[in-house]
């Protein structure tokens, strides 16, 4: 490597660094920076992100992970328990990689003996299936992941 | 029956302060939450947690299908509904009571009947507890309640008899008034609380506002817990509590303890229960009964060396009370602030936000209950109690130097708080002396 | 003299101590800093606060001109030194007294006979108070020593007189490590506290550590305020205190409590101090004066209801002992769980960084003694005392189970702390019963 | 590398520096822009800064202003009384306007009977003078600030 360009290179990461160094000086959370020659992003960890880590590391509820954009969870409507049939022996409403109608019926939450019906709103293909038949749900607990299925998709 | 698992239908401070007592009980606590209250303490340090609803307190913490169906589910010996929410709901008792799951707090004939203040007060008046003048029956026509405010003579309050917490009250100062008032008061109740059974007390201009803790087993054993004073209100909200009082002697004292007691078993009082009286200048008048645990009990557990919420869960069991009254003394002096996020400068009005940074005080005869903590959201959707600083110590005087230098310890930063208004009450000349009223705060706060 | 103007020469917990006791006395408090401490909660809420140095303490809490300095420009009363640093230093109590500034502790002379640990031995030994076996006149030679460990048997402690903190201290198995060591104890110590004088003292494999805590004022009179048990110790660090023992029987604590009394008037005591005794089985032995508040000092607080900073600063300005010792009565129980910044995965190595969340445990029977706070850096320069977790009860096992509950809520992220050893102490069968010793912590952490 | 070069380098991160500098001034939480030369977006408030507010907060310190570049601050090396002259009296060492050597004494701060001179150790010309005389100084508290001369100034 030429000596001009080893200069140039230290150049650079030198000019990262005391970018870094200026935006820790005022406390940034978030930076991105686009120029001719360079184009930089950072994150630093702000007191939000550890507020909810702490909820994480002091509790051992179950937690869920990201959905990427084309997919969508549904969720239960209420406390209840989550059946995959209509009655014991029965098929079940879906299987993995069925596709459904917005109104089709997914399961069954049973609360207070009442057989409240879920279905997913929108058209898609079912990918995930997170209870047992059977367990007990929470309300907003993540019963399906589905792939959302454009009717204009080319 | 033993309690093993308890289920928790509360929230904020109070949820946590009943995990902890579960903690140190050996009991499985669960508590329920709203999608809202996902990152706070309570649900972080329970045992389990359910989430039972959206944010509105309708669909979550007053859903009580939702919060039996958890309890169903989880089988759950008993249910602490806190205060405040479902705390004093009858008919949401007599549903546990139906799905043999424990409530912890009276039986719900117990909170029918207490829930009618007009009858609560007939019943002290047979039993000879001091009630304020006027009428005990509900009031027939707009004649007789002329007649019973001649009697006593103006100011009156016309109060709906199943009104509460401050609501369904009249304060009315003369006759033509009085004509004015009845019917539109009789329709307001009959809209806002089912019944427009009306009856008149005596209006008292600058009472003090002293409370007796009480204590029942099922075996009709009852003890009292000392007093409160909570004349530091704003509209009716309590703000600064303390135990015991300066607004009575030793010996009044002992009497309207006596009186409380009276009336509980009276009323087949069970649990933990607040009985609340009016007091003017030597005298005392019961106004109601609280059928749950209060906001402000810490200041009778620093003075009587009590856990309160223990008890609550031990009497709910089946046990008989653990102590007997001569066991019980109120010892020293505590004080309960409540850290509330209103802001001072716009009328007290609550303020949301992310508490971005939280310092609590510490150190000796400093109690803290709160469910915050440094980066947490706090909603505008409940009620605005960030937490309780209490403190306590050999004497008032006491109570008030380490209540002065703590509040120069707490550190709230994202949310606006009331922490300024306690500072100035704190250094009132007048409060230091104990001249206290109902009307109090007005200085400050009007 | 009345004390109006106080100036704190400590940092972290126990400058916040003094800060708080000195708010809620209504004196001015100034505390001394260290470039390094700039943004601790003692600066930022003493009434006052000055740099004195870099962060070395050499260079800030050690430096006794630059304090020295503060205090007469500032025209303080008095110097609280809390413990550690200068708190036992008799030239610093020398200097503060040549310039008319009260020092809170022992007069300097005191402290200067309470440095020679083998003078107060003989001291105890004349009064009748159980000593170790050994010698009280430094050992002359080799065959002076021999012939004492001969005489009491094998192990023994060959101790440096000026020695102190668990330093100067070697444990000797056999006469021929002994005539090997005693050349190089000498030499030791000699170097490390400018005396060779050596004592013998026998070796207990199996000792509790139990202190008397005591307040004398300068008028010869002496009361104690109970024991304090602090056996459960790493490396002569003491991490978890109680108060008062399962060590001994009633009697025989009453006995200890009068010997250390008894102690303090034969030294001519005065302010606050603690005599630290071992306990062999039912025995107990003198060993040696902390003249110096102690870290510990809050269970002493919690189970007699006594403000120890306050009593010190009391005393200093020459004010009589407010109680009697049929007035002190030591009730209840209470613990103290020392939260250091250690890695319990590397050899409790300390550790540091910047304090991310802080979130510290409250309620019913907790008292919380810290200057962090969420965001604060946490230096590597000083102890690793992050705070002190307290909890009280009716009784020792009320206690665990507080403590287990308040393990479970601190949560400190962003450097390492020994929370996790607290709570296998708290869940140990032995240190439930109270079967526990010196070498208690061994199991843990070796 | 060539002079201008230097110059365009250097006020790019200069440039960088200000824009953050205008944001924090303002309160800004995000900030982003777009020029032709550069792209830039920033979050701002992490806890430090909380943290560093609650003991402003707090306490009722006085605090410093942060200072440019091409001046520097002399600090007390001590807590002590500051002299600016050698003897009551008599003139003062230095005023504001005056241009000092590294070595040449500044003023006196007086601790337990023991003067201790103090000097800047650069040269440069004296801008502002903070404590007033017989003022107590702590360690490490501003005396004076001065414009910072280099010898080789172009």
């Amino acid at each position: 490597m030429s000596k001009e360009k080893q200069a140039a290179k230290k150049s650079i990461t030198e000019e990262i660094e005391r970018i870094i160094e200026i935006a820790k000086k005022n406390n940034l959370e978030e930076f991105s920076l686009k120029t001719e020659r360079l184009e930089i992003s950072f994150k630093s960890r702000g007191c939000k992100e550890i507020a909810v880590q702490a909820s994480q590391d002091l509790s051992n509820k179950k937690k869920e992970d990201t959905t990427p954009s084309t997919h969508f969870i549904v969720r239960s409507p209420l406390v209840g328990v989550f059946y995959r049939s209509p009655s014991p022996g029965a098929p079940p409403f879906v299987e993995i990689g069925d596709i459904v109608e917005p109104n089709q019926t997914l399961c069954i939450v049973e609360a207070m003996k009442v057989m409240n019906e879920v279905s997913a709103g929108k058209g898609g293909r079912i990918l995930k299936i997170f209870p047992e038949n059977g367990e007990m749900v929470e309300f907003d607990e993540p019963l399906f992941e589905l792939e959302l299925l454009k009717e204009d998709e080319d | 029956m033993k309690i093993k698992k308890l289920l928790i239908a509360n929230r904020g401070e109070i949820a946590l302060r009943i995990v902890r007592a579960c903690k140190e009980m050996g009991i499985h606590s669960i508590v329920t939450y709203s999608v809202e209250d996902r990152n706070t303490l309570p649900v972080m340090l329970a045992d389990e947690a359910v989430c039972i609803g959206k944010g509105s307190p309708q669909d979550s913490y007053l859903n009580s299908a939702q919060i039996i169906s958890a309890a169903t589910l989880l089988n759950v010996d008993a249910i602490h509904p806190g205060y405040g929410f479902l705390s004093e709901n009858a008919a949401f008792a007599r549903i546990c009571e139906d799905y043999k799951i424990k409530f912890i707090g009276p039986r719900a004939d117990v909170l029918e009947k207490i829930k009618d203040k007009a009858h609560v007060r007939s019943i002290a008046k047979k039993l000879g507890v001091p009630i304020l003048p006027g009428n005990v029956t509900p009031l027939k026509s707009v004649a007789e309640a002329r007649k019973t405010a001649k009697e006593i003579g103006y100011p009156i309050m016309l109060k709906a008899a199943q009104g509460g917490g401050g609501r369904g009250i009249r304060i009315i100062n003369q006759e033509d008034e009085l004509i004015e008032q009845f019917p539109l008061a009789q329709q307001e109740a009959k809209v806002s609380f089912g019944s427009d059974n009306l009856y008149i007390e005596k209006y008292l201009e600058n009472p003090r506002h002293v409370e007796v803790q009480v204590l029942a087993d099922e075996y009709g054993n009852v003890v009292h817990l000392g007093v409160r004073e909570c004349s530091i209100q704003r509209r009716h909200q309590k703000i600064l509590e303390e135990a015991p009082t300066m607004a009575l002697s030793k010996e009044k004292i002992e009497k309207l303890e006596e009186d409380a007691v009276r009336l509980a078993k009276g009323i087949n009082y069970t649990n933990a229960g607040t009985f609340e009286f009016l007091v003017d200048k030597d005298n005392y008048y019961f106004m109601e009964v609280n059928a749950r645990i209060q906001v402000e009990h810490p200041v009778t557990e620093q003075t009587t060396g009590i856990d309160l919420i223990k008890e609550q869960i031990n009497v709910a069991s089946g046990k008989k009370l653990s102590y007997k009254q001569k066991d019980i003394v109120q010892k020293g002096w505590a004080m309960e602030f409540r850290i509330n996020a209103e802001d001072p400068e716009n009328n007290f009005r609550p303020s949301a936000g992310r508490a971005e940074l939280v310092i609590f005080p510490g150190g000796r005869g400093v109690r803290v209950d709160s469910h915050i903590y440094s980066g947490q959201e706090i909603s505008h959707i409940y009620d605005s109690l960030l937490g309780k600083l209490i403190v306590f110590g050999k004497s008032r005087e006491e109570c008030i130097k380490i209540g002065k230098r703590a509040m120069d310890e707490i550190f709230i930063k994202g949310v606006k708080t009331n922490i300024s208004l306690h500072k100035k009450i704190l250094n009132d000349k007048d409060f230091q002396k104990g001249n206290i009223s109902t009307n109090f705060l007005k200085r400050f706060t009007e």
